[in-house]
């Protein structure tokens, strides 16, 4: 094995590379979307992709969400692998019922006759400055939808890694895509084989022994933050990253929540009825006995996401995350 | 040249040269529904084929018939009937070869048995032993479904992916006039027109969604007038002309086959029989209203052509009511029969591998079961 | 006050009476939806609106359900009260853009100039036989949606008294009516006033010292059942109906479970991302001093909603509450 | 008799009757678009209303080099500027009566604006303080809307309702070409087709959706052509004679207003921007189409025209550029102040009363809020 030398790259970057290799292993894989082709995506995550592939394999759809979902379910129907491109969290609305009814169901409906390997790309969150509708967390409807996968990168590695297992998956996968990562930086090796991650792997991105924050795709880094200020006040945080939401790894969830006794799930998806509810539960159920504290949540609040000058007010940070901490109960500790 | 690229490039011009992309004229409906039962043209047509369609509407009437009693008997959970519209049923079967794709709604398991599926299979739905009770793939028959126009978009995406791939294949999908309605149905005309897909879409307008008439649904002159919006031919037939649905329907296949894109069909009809067993018709439609429809009755009309060319006689007529018999008795026998039912099921497919969560699940509903069956 | 003699009616016809009389009292109330009109609906819960009001006030709609929706959003931006029927559950996915992208947040977004009095009807869950798209438990979707409200009634007076409520509301209800109890019958006066419930409060249904079964809906008479049955096993099970998932009434929930020290959230909807994980989460963060055991889930499993032959080894029964309830760590207690 | 029993009984006839429900051939948009300036029909035209729509036009020109000019200077999070749409824009505002509506999409402000509202509350979305600045009720416009083609069945709703209360109000509201394709868009004309709502649809056809041209959106001979299939009138019009498309709306609002129903209009015009500020169009299109269209520019075109009869002359010209540059300045001037924030806003708008919960997270934000002041 030759030594490669490790190339700084943007997470979008990574991601059209995952795409560019896919398509070149597999003529099946298809890209379709509004603006994917010609345009390079409103992101240019699928830049060059037309112009390698063609258009036929890199397809400007007509604006029609439902539509685009919609004929990807017929076109995996005859064996094809459509990597769909929502243009933002909150355009994939559309495609809902198509979603629930179809992408999630038809393997389970045919008993395992037709599977759908689809992969739905949905660039979603906040912190980006956009106007309403455009940074949206959708994924506690995901989550609540079995038959889907959903997996979120909070690396440029994991970016690559998660979208081509996505892709190479026999069943749909919802691969949420943090945009206010797309142009976080990273020293990476797409030509390590190790880079395709299999889903439903959390990993630990920090280890510690004071308490665990459990976070994933644009949570992570402010996670990873808030640890390095923890160390200030004499807190040394875990952190995990989940990388797949469905299926959850609770294996590595609970071995470190029962490692450190105390846990914090941390998103900026509105609260309420959002992952950390499933999170917060999961780990009070296995993980009753070794807990010290209660597990707390920091969470977006739970409104309609804030316009542009507000939404820093909204996303959890640093201190939100360290004042959770401190509720932990420290003092019922000695 | 991609298959995509040879609709040609965009060429906007400013207003000044402003032409349509398309020319309106050929695609707007004839002013009346197209017919060939009673009229010159059926002399013309094949007695083979019409034969053939004489006996499939004789069966598939009973064969809803027969549907419609296991209802009572508590062997299908629900039926919808599609008594009344045999013609379209089975001429949307007959029109297509092996090789291409039927997209049925929850209406259509008479189009799927027709095509050549096991009634037993085609109904596992409606029975409520599974989803779908056949492989799609094997029978190029899509899962009926029941969200309404949904099926749409997928029939345009596999048309289009077969012909991605060059393959010589045609779909076919059967949406209601309700389901024209739905944002679904627009959404796959136009992907369909755009990407020049190999695709029929064959609305049934039987005159109602579930309790709502047509004029609730539209305003429009008629259905097939939705196709010129696309950029495609509409095409309006009689829908109780079993001869004239299959003579419009293998145009638009023979259309779409050879590469001239997609072709929107109206076939205009009825629903003799209620919404489905649950339903009570009397609620919102007269009596005559349906007994004016059971003279424009599609088993009669071809029959009369029949017998008038002496295509058929007594003899005929009395074998196609045995072959029908044949098969209900059949269905009923097995139908009759508890399907094999395994509750382990629920997990088997629902992701090509379970996940550590739906294990644990599994390994639950195992222990139940033996319990139970300790318990019993 | 005279005493009025109580009928018996079933929940159906309590729903029935809700929107009469609400229609008779405020003629902004307008009902709209597939089959509302002339047939009363395909569970007649509309029955006679039409007949009664006519036909612009009870109203058959094409079948379309995001442009009943959305024009019901238009009608309130005009200043009626729609109160809009899906058929059901699964039948209100194509509305999912208006509803979370319009219908909950357009008070928000014009600083409560223009509120949106807006009630969805969703008859949901299963448990009738239904073959697919008959059964779905949404409310997982809806709870995530910021802006929204969300009830669900289990006795024939509340179903009466939540949707007035709802329609009396000035904010978008989300009503989902429990299929499987609209033919369920109880004596009900609907004269008596207070059977208007205030949205947002939750009910203790049984006392009891032992743990609280928490739930709501199709799974109320389930559980009450199970309550029963538990008494044999030597437990004195609390039973508490939410009646409102949004505003969740953390208090009436958390002094319940403070009092028996242990808890089980009981729901149809499929575990993984459901309600029971806010529920249980909320729990352990409020109350995790008073338990004595994990806040358990019994919930329906994490698949598809089953055909019809085989729904009743989904649904959570009598004897999976008890198990789960056999598992709230006994032992530990004395 | 109910507003909706006026449409008539339904009376289905067996096909032997067909007829279509309504007649196509004046649904179908003219061959040509509608054009007025540089045509014998300018001469019938009112010189106030030219004059009027001229001053709007300089306006809205310059409207939209500002709030292109604020974004580079970061006082507007994005904007999706109308250069070269604002005969469409301004046709649209002045068209309506104070009592009508207007429902535009994000491209929309200067249609605001043309109607009244004054610009800074106009471009509050796009500013990024809050999502809407006006009371939609207080300006009868509503908000801007986003999600595309979302707005459509609110403008048929919000027609419909006024028309049930017996008001003489007309909703006018403002769709891509893109946004022809969603789902909305169908649901929305059919809605109000079969409601016969006083709503006029007005879609800019201005060549692209952001990158996607017309031709991979649409294969219809034009965009007008889909309201056959709705059974409303389609009208195309150039969408850069302000006076065409203002006749052109004028009689589609008249004839909503009458209880004639609604119409769609196609205006063709052209997006000389790219689609917003952040958007690269040499990307997908080339200079010399972007030229050819500067060759027909709106406000050029009605400038020769008035100019040509003498309504209009050098001093004229100069005016109308002075009252826009006020207007900019004045923008200009009150953008550059940053707009008064409030964090608790986030709480105060989700519902009536806050819930328990948001009272609590109200607090939550409170504490933060003055351990952050008391920090600084
Ligand atoms: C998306 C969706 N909405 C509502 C329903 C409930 N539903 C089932 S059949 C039906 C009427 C369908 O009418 P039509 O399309 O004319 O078909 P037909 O029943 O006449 O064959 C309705 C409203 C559904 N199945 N899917
Ligand atoms: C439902 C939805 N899908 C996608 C988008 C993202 N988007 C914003 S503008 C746009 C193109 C719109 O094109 P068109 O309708 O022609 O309007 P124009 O921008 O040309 O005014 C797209 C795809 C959106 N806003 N809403
Ligand atoms: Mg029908
Ligand atoms: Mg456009």
């Amino acid at each position: 094995m030759t030594t490669v030398a490790l190339k700084p790259a943007t997470m979008a970057q990574a991601l059209t590379r995952a795409m560019r290799d896919a398509m070149a292993a597999d003529p099946t894989v298809h890209v379709l979307g509004e603006d994917v082709g010609t345009l390079g995506g409103v992101f240019r995550v699928t830049d060059g992709l037309a112009a390698e592939f063609g258009e036929d394999r890199c397809t400007d759809t007509p604006l029609a969400e439902a539509g685009i979902l919609g004929t990807a379910v017929g076109m995996a129907m005859y064996g094809l692998r459509p990597v769909v491109e929502m243009q933002f969290d909150a355009f994939a609305y559309p495609a809902f019922e198509q979603l629930v009814s179809h992408v999630a169901k038809t393997r389970n409906r045919t008993r395992g006759a037709m599977p759908l390997p689809i992969t739905v790309r949905v660039p979603y969150g906040g912190g980006i400055g956009g106007v309403e509708h455009h940074s949206d967390s959708s994924e506690a409807y995901y989550m609540a939808t079995p038959g889907l996968h959903v997996v979120t990168p909070a690396t440029v590695a994991d970016a690559y890694g998660l979208l081509r297992a996505a892709i190479a998956s026999d069943d749909p996968v919802v691969v949420l895509e943090p945009k206010r990562l797309y142009w976080s930086k990273d020293s990476w090796n797409p030509e390590e084989p190790a880079a395709v991650e299999p889903l439903g792997r959390a990993v630990v991105r920090r280890s510690g022994r004071s308490a665990t924050l459990i976070t994933y795709g644009p949570s992570l880094p402010v996670c990873l933050e808030a640890a390095e200020a923890a160390r200030a006040e004499g807190w040394d945080l875990e952190v995990v990253d989940l990388r797949s939401l469905v299926p959850f790894d609770d294996e590595t969830v609970c071995a470190s929540v029962r490692r450190t006794g105390r846990a914090v799930v941390v998103h900026e998806s509105a609260g309420f009825g959002g992952p950390g509810g499933e999170i917060a539960a999961r780990v009070g159920e296995r993980c009753f006995h070794h807990l010290e504290a209660p597990v707390l949540r920091v969470a977006g609040f739970d409104i309609p996401y804030p316009p542009p000058m507000l939404e820093r007010h909204h996303l959890p940070g640093v201190d939100r995350i360290l004042d959770a901490v401190g509720r932990l109960q420290w003092e019922a500790e000695g | 040249m991609t298959v995509l690229e040879q609709r040609g490039a965009y060429h906007p011009s400013p207003p000044p040269a402003w032409r349509p992309r398309t020319d309106p004229a050929p695609l707007l409906p004839d002013a009346e529904p197209h017919r060939v039962l009673g009229t010159d043209a059926a002399r013309g047509a094949d007695p083979a084929l019409m034969r053939r369609l004489y006996g499939e509407l004789v069966r598939g009437r009973r064969y809803n018939a027969q549907a419609t009693a296991l209802t009572k008997q508590g062997r299908l959970a629900v039926y919808p009937s599609s008594t009344g519209q045999e013609a379209c049923e089975v001429a949307a079967a007959l029109v297509l070869e092996d090789r291409d794709w039927l997209f049925p709604s929850y209406r259509d398991t008479l189009a799927a048995v027709a095509r050549g599926l096991d009634p037993v299979q085609a109904l596992t739905l409606l029975r409520g032993d599974w989803h779908t009770g056949y492989d799609p793939r094997e029978h190029r028959v899509a899962p009926l479904s029941t969200p309404l126009a949904t099926q749409l978009p997928h029939a345009v995406g596999l048309a289009h992916a077969a012909r991605l791939k060059g393959d010589d294949v045609v779909a076919l999908a059967l949406v209601g006039d309700g389901g024209t309605s739905e944002g679904d149905f627009h959404e796959a005309l136009n992907f369909a027109a755009v990407w020049q897909a190999p695709v029929v879409f064959l609305v049934q307008n039987n005159g109602f969604a579930i309790s709502v008439p047509l004029a609730k649904q539209t305003a429009a002159p008629s259905l097939a007038h939705k196709a010129v919006g696309y950029g495609m031919p509409g095409r309006l037939v009689d829908g109780n002309d079993a001869l004239a649905v299959h003579e419009v329907l293998a145009d638009a296949v023979r259309r779409a086959r050879e590469g001239g894109g997609p072709t929107l069909v109206e076939a205009v009809t009825y629903r003799l029989d209620a919404h489905t067993n649950a339903d009570d018709a009397t609620r919102y439609r007269a009596a005559d209203e349906v007994e004016a429809w059971r003279a424009h009755d599609p088993i009669t009309l071809l029959e009369q052509e029949l017998t008038a060319r002496s295509l058929l006689d007594e003899a005929g007529i009395e074998a196609a009511r045995a072959d029908a018999e044949a098969m209900a008795a059949d269905l009923r026998a097995r139908m009759n029969e508890d399907p094999p039912l395994d509750p382990m099921d629920l997990f088997a497919h629902v992701y090509a591998e379970p996940t550590p969560q739906l294990r644990e699940q599994r390994e639950q509903l195992r222990a139940e079961l033996a319990a139970e069956r300790e318990g019993a």
